[in-house]
């Protein structure tokens, strides 16, 4: 795990070649080492980070995630790793829901297609440029983002001896 | 006039035809079928919408999501303790590493330590799984290409297996026998002789897998040189495991990043070098000999010493204690009734699973249920390299494909 | 029906295999020929018949959904508690040819259609077992994604409980459903469920 | 001589009537449901488009051709390696003949190609 100094040394090469607002924050907190990125400049970031003196060649995983309490609610997390330093590192940024629109990074890890359609399946991100933005795991005609935390849970209410009355049988 | 059967079978369909031909293009020939939700050879409910050209497969589209249970907001709405049941039945072969990830995840949250013979009780039972994911995956697989008698020998011996973890925790599959912060309970006094009896007769079992199928000539035409991937793109599409080990890159988790006392044994990474089906079985079956070895390692270094950790305030007080003492009885209460509560913040932890690199990310907001559970499982993301591999092949080499990438569904649809 | 075993005596049995080499030579002629056949004869009817045939020639269609597939698929594969027993092992992968399903996993609204459209596919007279918690209710699994229980739009035979079920439990299904087979095979579902009048309009 | 072909019409005759019995007991003796889903093509689970106009490519026929061609062949040999020693060396040669003249069709069709799959 890159340490905290090695965080911030990261966070400042980025802010020297990409831009000096694209990084928002460095978290690190029990050896994971997170940066926060401003939504804008993502794809620019991820590809510094892709081709920067220590290079992160992998992105293991991305995934989104509903922090509904605070303000930009919807976040997306790009968890990198590089083989040859054994070190992941973790992007992150953060969307409003009103109409999150985040640039895709196919072309600069193939591995996000089908990552990239569950988020949208189930967080309502919209990745431009993408393929084939479909839903990946509900049915198509699927309405609502099912993981975001206003989402009812859905199911059945469990039947108990009080409240067996309640619900009425499938065959009466 | 030139000799009909040498000319490529296109151009000799071409001519056969009614349709003007022209410069239109051929695609009207191509065939799109369903190899879908209901199939032998799909390992479960995948469905492939494959695009043919006669025998040869131009295009496959793999859809997901036929067997979504939206595990992820389930476990947003259980305790920790409770969201492990959960998780393990996400990759339902390789239930001790859902578990694992998510342990160590929620474990570095709290940042507790789990003790030393918890951490080799979890390895023994890491590869046992290994052992058992790999034995059901060369079975059906196996039986995907036409040796059903691989079928029979993998479940008899992975029943063996199965006993084993019936006696250690109770139930045969999905045992949630790994706790936050270390192993549920301690293994029987019994458990030792039987793993070692397992441990000898493995080997011997393993060399009859390899004799019934690698010298067998339909074996060998099945899956050499079939459904080649490079190594350039299998990197690329994030792929790990046996599959990315096939082509050549030793990426094993349990080397590069050793986590939960994996540096204490020594064992080989098998590699392949073309990358094509008959690595990946290789690399399977030669896994399961490496897997033996560290089961004898763990057992012969088996520590003393509890299997849980002492932290109160996440393991649950031995019984005899709570006639006698009230903290025990008020953290028997608070675990009972509450669960544990997690400080803030976000953990990613990934274990060497048998299909690839399993990661789970953990946000908590200090209630006791995680605000956020993801599984990275790595038959989601092999998937993406179906299509790579499948391209321009044989419907039959299509479904070896298949056969070895082992895609486990439930993982995949989460 | 009830098994009754009574101890066959030595001489007794010495004496039947004689007239049966007797009768195998053509030598039992009149009464002792019309006796040697009555006694072992089985009056039944068509039906029972029928019935016991189909109860031991039951053909379960290959359908994998998810945990309890694996242990579906060790059921029959595995030597030490297999299918073949009860005349089950025949697995078939169309449902043309088959006329047992056997749910096993969780069944997602996504599938619940390709389910229904199978079950229809099947060969008549069919029977469902629901294996699994997660098919016969919605098991753990009470969210969105998930059918709580495959009785919504199928009709279900038997129920096995268990996550998953160990083989011997479903094994004990089968056992079940081959009782229940020699009951009342014959009703289509719409007769057992009092569902007149809910045919599809051709 | 009629006598001697007896056997031969009732092993005919009952193997007819077995054929029959089984391929209509079903018929008869099954339940009759037709539904609308029932009658469709079954394409792993889902609706299927399939129409009944499908084209394949000459491949497949090509291989069938073959298949037959080497299949006959065979079930000639069956009558001959039955009586092989009551009709002597007349029928050995006669079957080497006969081998040999489907062996230059096999040799011809192998060297043109047509066993690889294209």
């Amino acid at each position: 795990m890159p340490d905290a100094t090695g965080l911030e040394l990261i966070a400042q090469q980025v802010r020297e070649n990409v831009a000096d607002e694209a990084v928002t924050g460095t978290m690190y907190a029990r050896e994971q080492a997170t940066l926060e990125v401003a939504p804008e400049h993502v794809r620019e970031v991820l590809a510094f980070l892709r081709e920067a003196g220590e290079p992160w060649e992998n992105l293991m995983s991305l995934h989104g995630c509903d922090y509904l309490p605070e303000e930009p609610r919807l976040g997306v997390h790009y968890q990198l790793l590089s083989m040859e330093r054994c070190d992941r590192l973790c992007v992150k940024t953060r969307l409003g829901v009103d109409d999150p629109r985040l640039p895709t990074v196919i072309d600069l890890f193939p591995t996000a297609d089908f990552q990239e359609r569950e988020v949208f399946d189930m967080f309502g991100v919209f990745f431009e440029g993408h393929p084939d933005m479909r839903r990946i795991l509900m049915p198509e005609d699927y309405e609502g983002f099912p993981q975001r935390r206003d989402f009812p849970m859905g199911g059945e209410p469990v039947l108990f001896t009080f409240n067996e009355g309640k619900f009425p049988r499938w065959y009466d | 006039m030139t000799d009909p059967l040498s000319v490529p079978y296109r151009e000799r369909e071409r001519s056969v035809t009614m349709e003007p031909m022209g410069e239109e293009p051929t695609h009207h020939e191509l065939f799109t079928i369903n190899i879908g939700p209901h199939h032998p050879a799909t390992h479960g409910v995948l469905r492939l919408l494959t695009t043919l050209e006669g025998e040869v497969v131009r295009d496959v589209k793999p859809i997901i999501g036929y067997v979504h249970t939206g595990i992820e907001k389930s476990c947003e709405d259980q305790q920790y303790w409770k969201a492990i049941t959960f998780v393990e039945r996400m990759d339902y072969l390789a239930y001790y590493s859902n578990a694992h990830a998510f342990c160590m995840a929620v474990e570095t949250l709290l940042g507790i330590k789990v003790p030393r013979r918890a951490q080799y009780l979890r390895v023994i039972h890491s590869e046992l799984g290994r052992i058992a994911s790999h034995l059901f995956a060369l079975a059906t697989g196996a039986l995907d290409i036409g040796a059903i008698t691989m079928l029979w020998w993998g479940c008899r011996d992975r029943d063996l297996v199965l006993d084993l973890f019936e006696m250690s925790s109770g139930q045969r599959i999905h045992t949630r026998y790994f706790q936050v912060g270390g192993v549920m309970e301690d293994i029987p006094p019994g458990f030792e002789q039987k793993v070692r009896g397992f441990l000898e007769l493995m080997p011997k079992r393993i060399d009859q897998y390899e004799a019934l199928l690698d010298r067998n000539e339909i074996w060998l035409q099945r899956t050499k040189n079939t459904g080649i991937l490079s190594q350039q793109r299998a990197l690329e599409l994030g792929v790990t495991g046996p599959i990315l080990r096939s082509t050549g890159h030793p990426w094993d988790l349990r080397k590069a990043t050793p986590y939960s006392s994996y540096e204490d044994f020594d064992f080989a990474v098998p590699v392949g070098s073309v990358g094509d089906n008959y690595d990946r079985f290789k690399v399977r079956l030669d896994e399961m000999r490496e897997s033996v070895k560290i089961i004898e390692q763990a057992l012969d270094g088996l520590p003393e010493g509890r299997w849980i950790t002492d932290d109160r305030k996440v393991a649950l007080p031995p019984r005899h204690e709570l006639a006698t003492s009230m903290e025990a009885l008020i953290h028997h209460f608070k675990l009972v009734t509450e669960g544990f509560r997690v400080p803030p913040g976000e953990a990613y932890e990934a274990v060497e699973s048998p299909r690839g690199e399993m990661g789970c990310f953990v946000v908590a907001d200090g209630s006791s249920k995680p605000a956020r559970v993801h599984m990275r499982d790595p038959s989601f993301v092999n998937l993406q390299a179906l299509p790579d591999m499948a391209r321009d092949s044989l419907i039959a080499d299509f479904i070896a494909c298949v056969a070895m990438l082992d895609p486990i569904l439930g993982g995949v649809d989460r | 029906m009830e098994v009754t075993r009574t101890p066959v005596d030595a001489g007794d049995l010495r004496v039947r295999q004689l007239r049966a080499q007797q009768m195998l030579r053509g030598e039992l002629a009149g009464k002792d020929l019309d006796e040697f056949v009555e006694e072992r004869l089985l009056f039944t009817t068509l039906e029972t018949a029928q019935n016991w045939a189909r109860k031991n020639c039951l053909f379960p269609l290959g359908f994998g959904l998810a945990c309890c597939a694996i242990e579906m698929i060790t059921v029959i594969g595995s030597p030490r508690n297999d299918l073949a027993r009860f005349g089950a092992e025949a697995i078939r992968f169309t449902p043309r040819q088959a006329d047992l399903l056997i749910l096993s996993g969780r069944v997602s609204i996504k599938m619940a259609p390709i389910i229904r459209r199978l079950y229809d596919q099947m060969l008549e007279p069919k029977w469902v077992i629901a294996m699994g918690a997660c098919s016969s209710t919605a098991g753990m699994f009470n969210n969105y994604a998930v059918v709580a229980g495959a009785d919504k739009f199928l009709p279900i035979d038997i129920y096995v409980p268990g996550c998953p079920p160990r083989p011997e439990a479903l094994i004990y299904g089968i056992m079940k459903l081959q009782d229940k087979i020699m009951g009342t095979p014959d009703m289509g579902w719409r007769e057992r469920y009092r569902a007149e009048g809910t045919e599809e309009v051709e | 001589m009629l006598k001697s072909y007896l056997p031969a019409l009732v092993f005919l005759l009952l193997g007819l009537g077995v054929g029959t019995a089984f391929t209509f007991a079903n018929h008869v003796l099954g339940p009759k449901r037709p539904g609308r889903v029932k009658s469709e093509p079954y394409e792993s689970g889902l609706p299927s488009d399939v129409r009944r106009s499908f084209r394949f490519g000459i491949s497949f026929y090509l291989i069938a051709m073959l298949f037959i061609l080497f299949d006959i062949e065979v079930v000639f040999l069956y009558p001959v390696a039955l009586q092989l020693d009551a009709l002597g060396t007349f029928a050995l040669v006669e079957t080497v003949i006969f081998v040999v003249l489907l062996l230059v069709a096999f040799v011809f069709v192998w060297r043109r190609g047509a066993l690889e799959w294209k």
